[in-house]
């Protein structure tokens, strides 16, 4: 570890002003940082800190995202030699996920942080670690034959558009993971939609729809058992499809605090009401479907735990994340059964409610600011 | 300050110089413009034929070339007005608005609808026009029959605003070349239309294969659009099919 | 008054952070010739000197006074000789440091009984001797202006800050002197004394004893010892009120020029922290030298000396001298180190509130903590954090943007006139950006300071 | 004073040439003053309808502003909007059924685009703020910068947005078909009418970044 240190503080002139590479002092930084917890002490405020940071806090949502990404990489191999009819061992499953999987993990990585150091150096300010966690997200959400080229377009599209034209990690609206996969659904819909995507490699004989494409022309007889979609051995997104999986990740964020429970029990109560609340009309098939069941199809498990907790795009009020997340799953059920032409509604949910978030807080703010000033004119009266 | 009688005169004198451009220059290029239009519907009906090359210059020539017979019929099968010489773009068959005569036929009112008789290389080609709807607007299209009333010649699809690479793939040859040699009767003579389904037709029976063609992926609802908007309008002919004999 | 024993104020959000170094309750005497006054710790005094260096002073002496209120002096805390003048950059004045000859020689301001004195003679008496620096005032933290009428005086008897002074222990003895600070206090507000203390830790009779004052009893972690907090419970500011409060070595030092008719600066130190070999109490005077107190006392490591506890406490050096107001010196190890994935391992040593280091399973686990940030300072990512520790029903995370983009409506609609910088020190503690949130506070304070005078 | 010849101004004076070029750049109708964001959004899909687009707002706006230029000492004061409205709305009708007329699959696409040029805030803003108080020579330099100055923008958008969308410029294929043969896709997004937006916001970012003086202090 001396030795380490020694080799970095020898180059460390070189990279600070008036340095060989003063240019990239950002880039330094991000390295000497990943390595070392860097030494600067306090001067004034506080003279002890906590020792979180936030490459700590983002390490850790990673690590709530292993259980899904895991199940996901088997699962991928699953369903592709389900399809061709075939059964293999635990580990071609396995090996033939990791062979899906591994690329596109890479090019969400590759591409997101390029751009982000990039974006630093030109501002000079330091790489943030935001995108330890959106690099992940990124290829959980993706469909398992997605093309690599469209990953590392829409990795892109997501840090700039929806990242760094707002200033920044902490600046932005829009959960940037979803602006990603939004922005496939929209710009390559045949390749994220249909019942072809969701399988790799699928035979064409096989039916590769998901729960919720089978629901999308009405067809509840086809839906797979509660066990098998709560299990995740199902056709999806790479990382969605697990419900336990996810269970899993979401008891990490939890115990550690770092993903809000208020708003995945919001959520998770805002799909319910809504399941509910279609059950009592009972129009069709899909309006008839149990609300449970909405909670364990499609992206609903994955965006609540993973995707609504992102406290930069949500409200960020206590008071406020409890109406964000209730809106974000009574809405998600009502766009699955409403439009036709988006099955997913919980990605399209937590994107509209990320821009009303604030708007939101703003309400809540307002209620405090009444409160403050109906006791000043208590007083004075 | 201008007194309101000013204000009056003004406002009456520039009301009466704009009337007068405007109106006079829609006089002059009313004739342009429609000619356009007919034009337009023209192109589609012959490429619906399977006939190449057709320019906005050379529309009108061919298409009295090639069209032999303008028909109306009603929704008893009886033709109530034919049309066989020069400028067929003046016949009543071309000018049915079929927007208004489906809503007549879905609210069980009487209807008529336009026929297009071709001839091509000897052959008699019967165009229907279609309209129906997709996703999230119109969809419309031509489709081509044989002179047995059951073969299917070609079809040409359009839309408004179906969704890029899903829906709005209904408009390209993929999807379209799907179409001829399907069959809209049964082999027994019953009307079946020609259905869009999903799971891959190869897969499927040869009388199933007879009458259906494959889905869009992911665009489902779009597809089935197609596939109401085939039933309904053809379904329409089905009477004048069968006094034909 | 009576102790209304049934109503206890909880305090359920806050944090109790524990370190080694508790001082043991024996008080020592420390003896001493070098004093100084440092103006800086007064917030917004623009000192004005009176003296220069060589002059010969008593205790009670003028040393200077604020330019901007010119009524309110500071004055010397022993008998001597001022011994140097010390500026900082700009000619900022920074130490006025003071050998005492030993002769304890003290103006004589006369003894009085308060409650005999009307209120101008009480206000010009503290002035006068410079003790009314003592008393302070909310919004703002700065020194009272005698001219407001305060709506009510606010006294907290204990301190919840890590490794925090006792002041039951302090006082112990003092009724008297306590006492007679109450009677001025009460000729100064025509609303209550409040005087607050710890449902479970306080048991002085000199505090529960006290005569003229409302008792208000709190329980909960820190900061339910913070005055900030306490007004907030029992009597919230409104825009334009004003608030004075003191701590209880302030009061004795108000009773005994009321006793004696001295500035008597007297006050007892808690020497504490992790690098101190034996933390116990010191008796001893403001503004005394930090390192006879710290001599032959202090670890070997490279350390943090702070005049004050370490969430508020000011960076002081070891040849340097105690602040004005605090009762405490804390000395910590300095974190000057780079630690190798640090973020990564597991940090079963590391203190964190967040549950995200093992370290939340020992609950009562006592640390040695350094002055290290432990990572580096990013934009407000987390959210909902602040709320954990901060008890006031106030928008931590709002407030603090607002103060940042500078918008005054918004600062003071959202209760900038109801929190101090002490009352974020928590929230810096635990913040995930590493932001220095206090710093940010005292902008926003001295921000509208100035926008409403 | 009278025998002072008044010196005549030259036709293309610094002053006449700003009217013309400041509307490109640093008073851009749609980048600085955001205005007729919503045809920009609504017919740039191809770049062809958005020229069609451009040169009849240049007409529309060129001739509204001679015409009102020309006009303005007998306009009464109490019924100008209206005028104004009426001679835009004239120019509107006119240059729609001259499309109908000449190209007509343009004016399919556009569809009711045209006729929503007379809300078009752009047009009614230069009649109100220039040609009300300007004589009729640098009312057409205005009108025609400010049409330029909306034009260069919505064909910017249509070029990108039909070359990323359609594969496609002016209908034309430029992207070869061996970059479809190894996966490449036309991308939907570009077709639909949020890209337009975000493009014209690349727009603003990259002008206002080069331009410090546009960027409001706050």
């Amino acid at each position: 570890m001396k030795a380490l240190r020694e080799f970095v503080d020898k180059q460390k002139p070189h990279f600070e002003k008036g340095g060989r590479f003063e240019k990239l002092h950002s880039t330094f930084e991000a390295f000497e940082t990943f390595l070392f917890v860097p030494n600067t002490v306090t001067h004034s405020g506080a003279h002890i800190r906590d020792a979180i940071d936030m490459k700590r806090t983002m390490i850790i949502v990673v690590l709530a995202l292993i259980p899904p990404l895991l199940f996901g990489i088997w699962n991928v191999g699953y369903q592709h030699f389900l399809s061709n009819g075939m059964a293999p061992d635990f580990w071609p499953m396995v090996g033939f996920g990791l062979l899906k999987v591994l690329p596109v993990i890479v090019v969400s990585y590759v591409t997101g942080l390029a751009i982000e150091f990039a974006f630093a150096q030109s501002r000079g300010h330091e790489v943030n670690e935001g995108f330890l966690v959106s690099g992940m997200l990124i290829p959980l959400v993706m469909p398992p034959d997605v093309p690599l080229w469209m990953v590392a377009v829409a990795t892109a599209f997501a840090v700039v558009i929806g990242k760094e034209v707002f200033g920044g990690t902490g600046m932005n609206i829009l959960n940037p993971a979803l602006t990603a996969r939004a922005f496939l659904f929209f710009a390559y819909p045949s390749e994220m939609s249909g019942d072809r995507v969701w399988i790799a490699e699928k035979a064409d004989a096989y039916s590769g729809a998901t729960p919720l494409g089978h629901l999308l022309v009405l067809d509840a007889d086809k839906l797979p058992s509660d066990w098998s979609m709560f299990l995740g051995t199902i056709p999806g997104s790479i990382g969605e499809t697990s419900t336990i999986a996810i269970l899993l990740g979401a008891i990490v964020l939890i115990a550690t605090g770092i993903g809000s429970f208020r708003i995945m029990a919001s959520v998770v109560a805002g799909g319910l009401v809504m399941g509910l609340l279609f059950n009592l009309w009972g129009a069709n098939a899909y309006m008839d479907i149990p609300a449970y069941q909405h909670l364990i199809m499609g992206g609903f498990a994955f965006g609540t735990v993973y995707m609504a907790t992102d406290p930069v795009s949500a409200s960020q009020t206590n008071r406020g994340k409890l109406y964000y997340g209730f809106l974000i799953g009574f809405i998600a059920v009502l766009i699955r059964v409403f439009n036709p032409a988006y099955p997913e509604g919980m990605m399209l949910a937590i994107l509209l409610m990320n821009v009303f978030a604030p708007l939101i807080d703003h309400y809540v703010l307002q209620s405090n600011i009444k409160k403050r000033l109906k006791r000043a004119k208590a007083v004075t009266a | 300050m201008y007194s309101n009688a000013y204000i009056f005169r003004y406002a009456g004198l520039m009301v009466i110089l704009v009337a007068a451009i405007l109106s006079s220059a829609a006089m002059l290029l009313k004739p342009m413009q429609e000619r356009n239009e007919a034009v337009d519907k023209m192109q589609s009906i012959l490429s619906a034929s399977g006939i190449q090359n057709v320019t906005a210059d050379n529309a009108i020539e061919l298409f009295n070339d090639y069209v032999v017979n303008m028909v109306v019929i009603d929704e008893n099968g009886n033709v109530t007005d034919e049309f066989k010489g020069a400028g067929k773009e003046n016949s009543e068959a071309f000018k049915i608005n079929l927007k208004e005569q489906l809503y007549n036929k879905s609210v069980n009112r009487g209807f008529k609808l336009p026929l297009y008789v071709l001839e091509k290389d000897g052959e008699t080609i019967n165009i229907i026009p279609l309209r129906g709807v997709g996703l999230w607007g119109p969809v419309w299209g031509n489709i081509a029959l044989k002179s047995d009333f059951n073969t299917v010649v070609g079809v040409t699809f359009g839309h408004k605003s179906e969704t890029p690479g899903l829906g709005a793939e209904i408009e390209t040859p993929v999807f379209e070349d799907q179409f001829p040699g399907k069959k809209i009767f049964s082999e027994e003579g019953n009307f079946v239309s020609i259905g869009v389904i999903k799971g891959g037709v190869e897969n499927f029976p040869a009388d199933v294969q007879r009458h259906n063609v494959d889905a869009i992926s992911g665009g489902t609802i779009t597809s089935n659009g197609v596939n109401d908007m085939l039933k309904n309008v053809l379904e329409s002919y089905v009477p004048y099919i069968q006094k034909r004999g | 008054m009576k102790v209304d024993m049934s109503t206890v104020t909880k305090i359920k959000k806050g944090l109790d952070i524990k370190l080694i170094g508790e001082a043991e309750k024996t008080i020592k005497d420390l003896v001493t010739d070098q004093f100084a006054i440092k103006p800086t710790d007064f917030i917004g005094v623009f000192p004005k000197m009176l003296v220069k260096e060589g002059d010969l002073v008593k205790a009670g002496t003028p040393l200077f006074k604020d330019k901007y209120r010119d009524n309110i002096v500071f004055t010397s805390q022993v008998s001597g000789r001022i011994k140097e003048i010390k500026r900082g950059a700009k000619r900022v004045l920074l130490e006025i440091k003071i050998e005492a000859d030993g002769k304890d020689e003290a103006i004589d301001f006369k003894a009085e009984d308060p409650k005999t004195l009307d209120r101008e003679k009480v206000i010009k008496k503290l002035l006068d001797s410079g003790v009314w620096p003592f008393i302070r005032q909310r919004p703002y933290s700065v020194i009272a202006n005698p001219a407001d009428k305060p709506k009510a005086i606010f006294i907290s008897t204990f301190d919840t800050a890590p490794l925090a002074p006792d002041y039951d222990l302090i006082v112990h003895g003092h009724g008297e002197d306590f006492q007679a600070g109450i009677d001025a206090l009460g000729k100064l507000t025509e609303g209550k004394i409040h005087l607050n203390i710890d449902a479970n830790a306080t048991h002085s009779k000199v505090f529960t004893n006290s005569k003229g004052v409302q008792i208000n009893q709190f329980s909960g972690p820190h900061p339910a010892g913070n005055v900030g907090v306490q007004i907030n419970k029992i009597d919230p500011l409104n825009k334009g009120e004003v608030i004075w409060y003191l701590y209880p070595q302030d009061v004795l030092a108000i009773g005994r020029l009321f006793l004696s008719g001295k500035f008597d600066a007297t006050r007892v130190i808690a020497l504490t922290g992790s690098e101190v070999l034996r933390p116990a109490y010191y008796k001893t005077k403001i503004g005394a030298a930090i390192e006879p107190l710290t001599k032959g006392n202090v670890s070997a490591t490279e350390k943090r000396i702070i005049s004050g506890n370490v969430l508020t406490g000011t960076k002081i050096d070891l040849d340097s001298y105690l602040g004005f107001y605090p009762s405490q010196v804390t000395v910590i190890p300095e974190g000057n180190y780079y630690e190798l994935f640090g973020w990564a391992l597991p940090g079963f040593d590391k203190f964190s509130v967040s549950r995200s280091f093992p370290s939340f399973l020992f609950k009562n686990k006592k640390y040695r903590l350094d002055t290290n940030y432990h990572g580096g300072e990013r934009a407000f990512v987390m959210t909902g954090e602040f709320e954990k520790v901060f008890p006031f029903d106030i928008y931590p995370m709002q407030l603090i943007k607002a103060i940042m983009v500078e918008d005054i409506d918004l600062m003071e609609n959202l209760g900038i006139y109801e929190v101090d910088e002490e009352d974020f020190a928590l929230c810096e503690v635990i913040d995930t950006s590493k932001t220095n949130i206090q710093e940010i506070v005292r902008k926003g304070l001295d921000l509208m300071r100035k926008e409403m005078s | 004073m009278s025998t002072d010849k008044q010196e005549r101004e030259p036709l293309f004076s610094a002053k006449n040439r700003k009217l013309l070029t400041n509307p490109l750049n640093i008073d851009n109708p749609i980048t600085v003053q955001v205005l007729g964001i919503c045809s920009a959004l609504a017919v740039t899909a191809k770049l062809k309808p958005a020229f069609v687009m451009s040169l009849s707002v240049i007409v529309v706006i060129t001739l509204a502003n001679l015409i009102i230029s020309v006009m303005r000492n007998g306009i009464p004061p109490r019924i100008r909007i209206i005028v104004q409205l009426v001679v835009i709305a004239s120019l509107v009708i006119l240059v729609d059924q001259v499309l109908k007329a000449f190209v007509y699959d343009v004016s399919k696409q556009l569809s009711v685009f045209v006729g929503l040029i007379i809300t078009n805030c752009i047009i009614m803003g230069r009649l109100e703020a220039f040609a009300m108080g300007n004589k009729p020579w640098p009312s057409i330099l205005d009108g025609v910068g400010n049409g330029i100055g909306y034009a260069w923008v919505l064909v910017a958008v249509g070029f990108v947005r039909e070359l990323f969308g359609s594969g496609t410029i002016w209908g034309f294929h430029v992207i070869p078909e061996a970059f479809y043969n190894i996966g490449y896709q036309n991308n939907g997004f570009m077709i639909l009418p949020p890209m337009a937006l975000i493009i014209v916001g690349i727009i603003i970012w990259i002008q206002r970044s080069r331009n410090p003086e546009l960027i409001e202090e706050n």
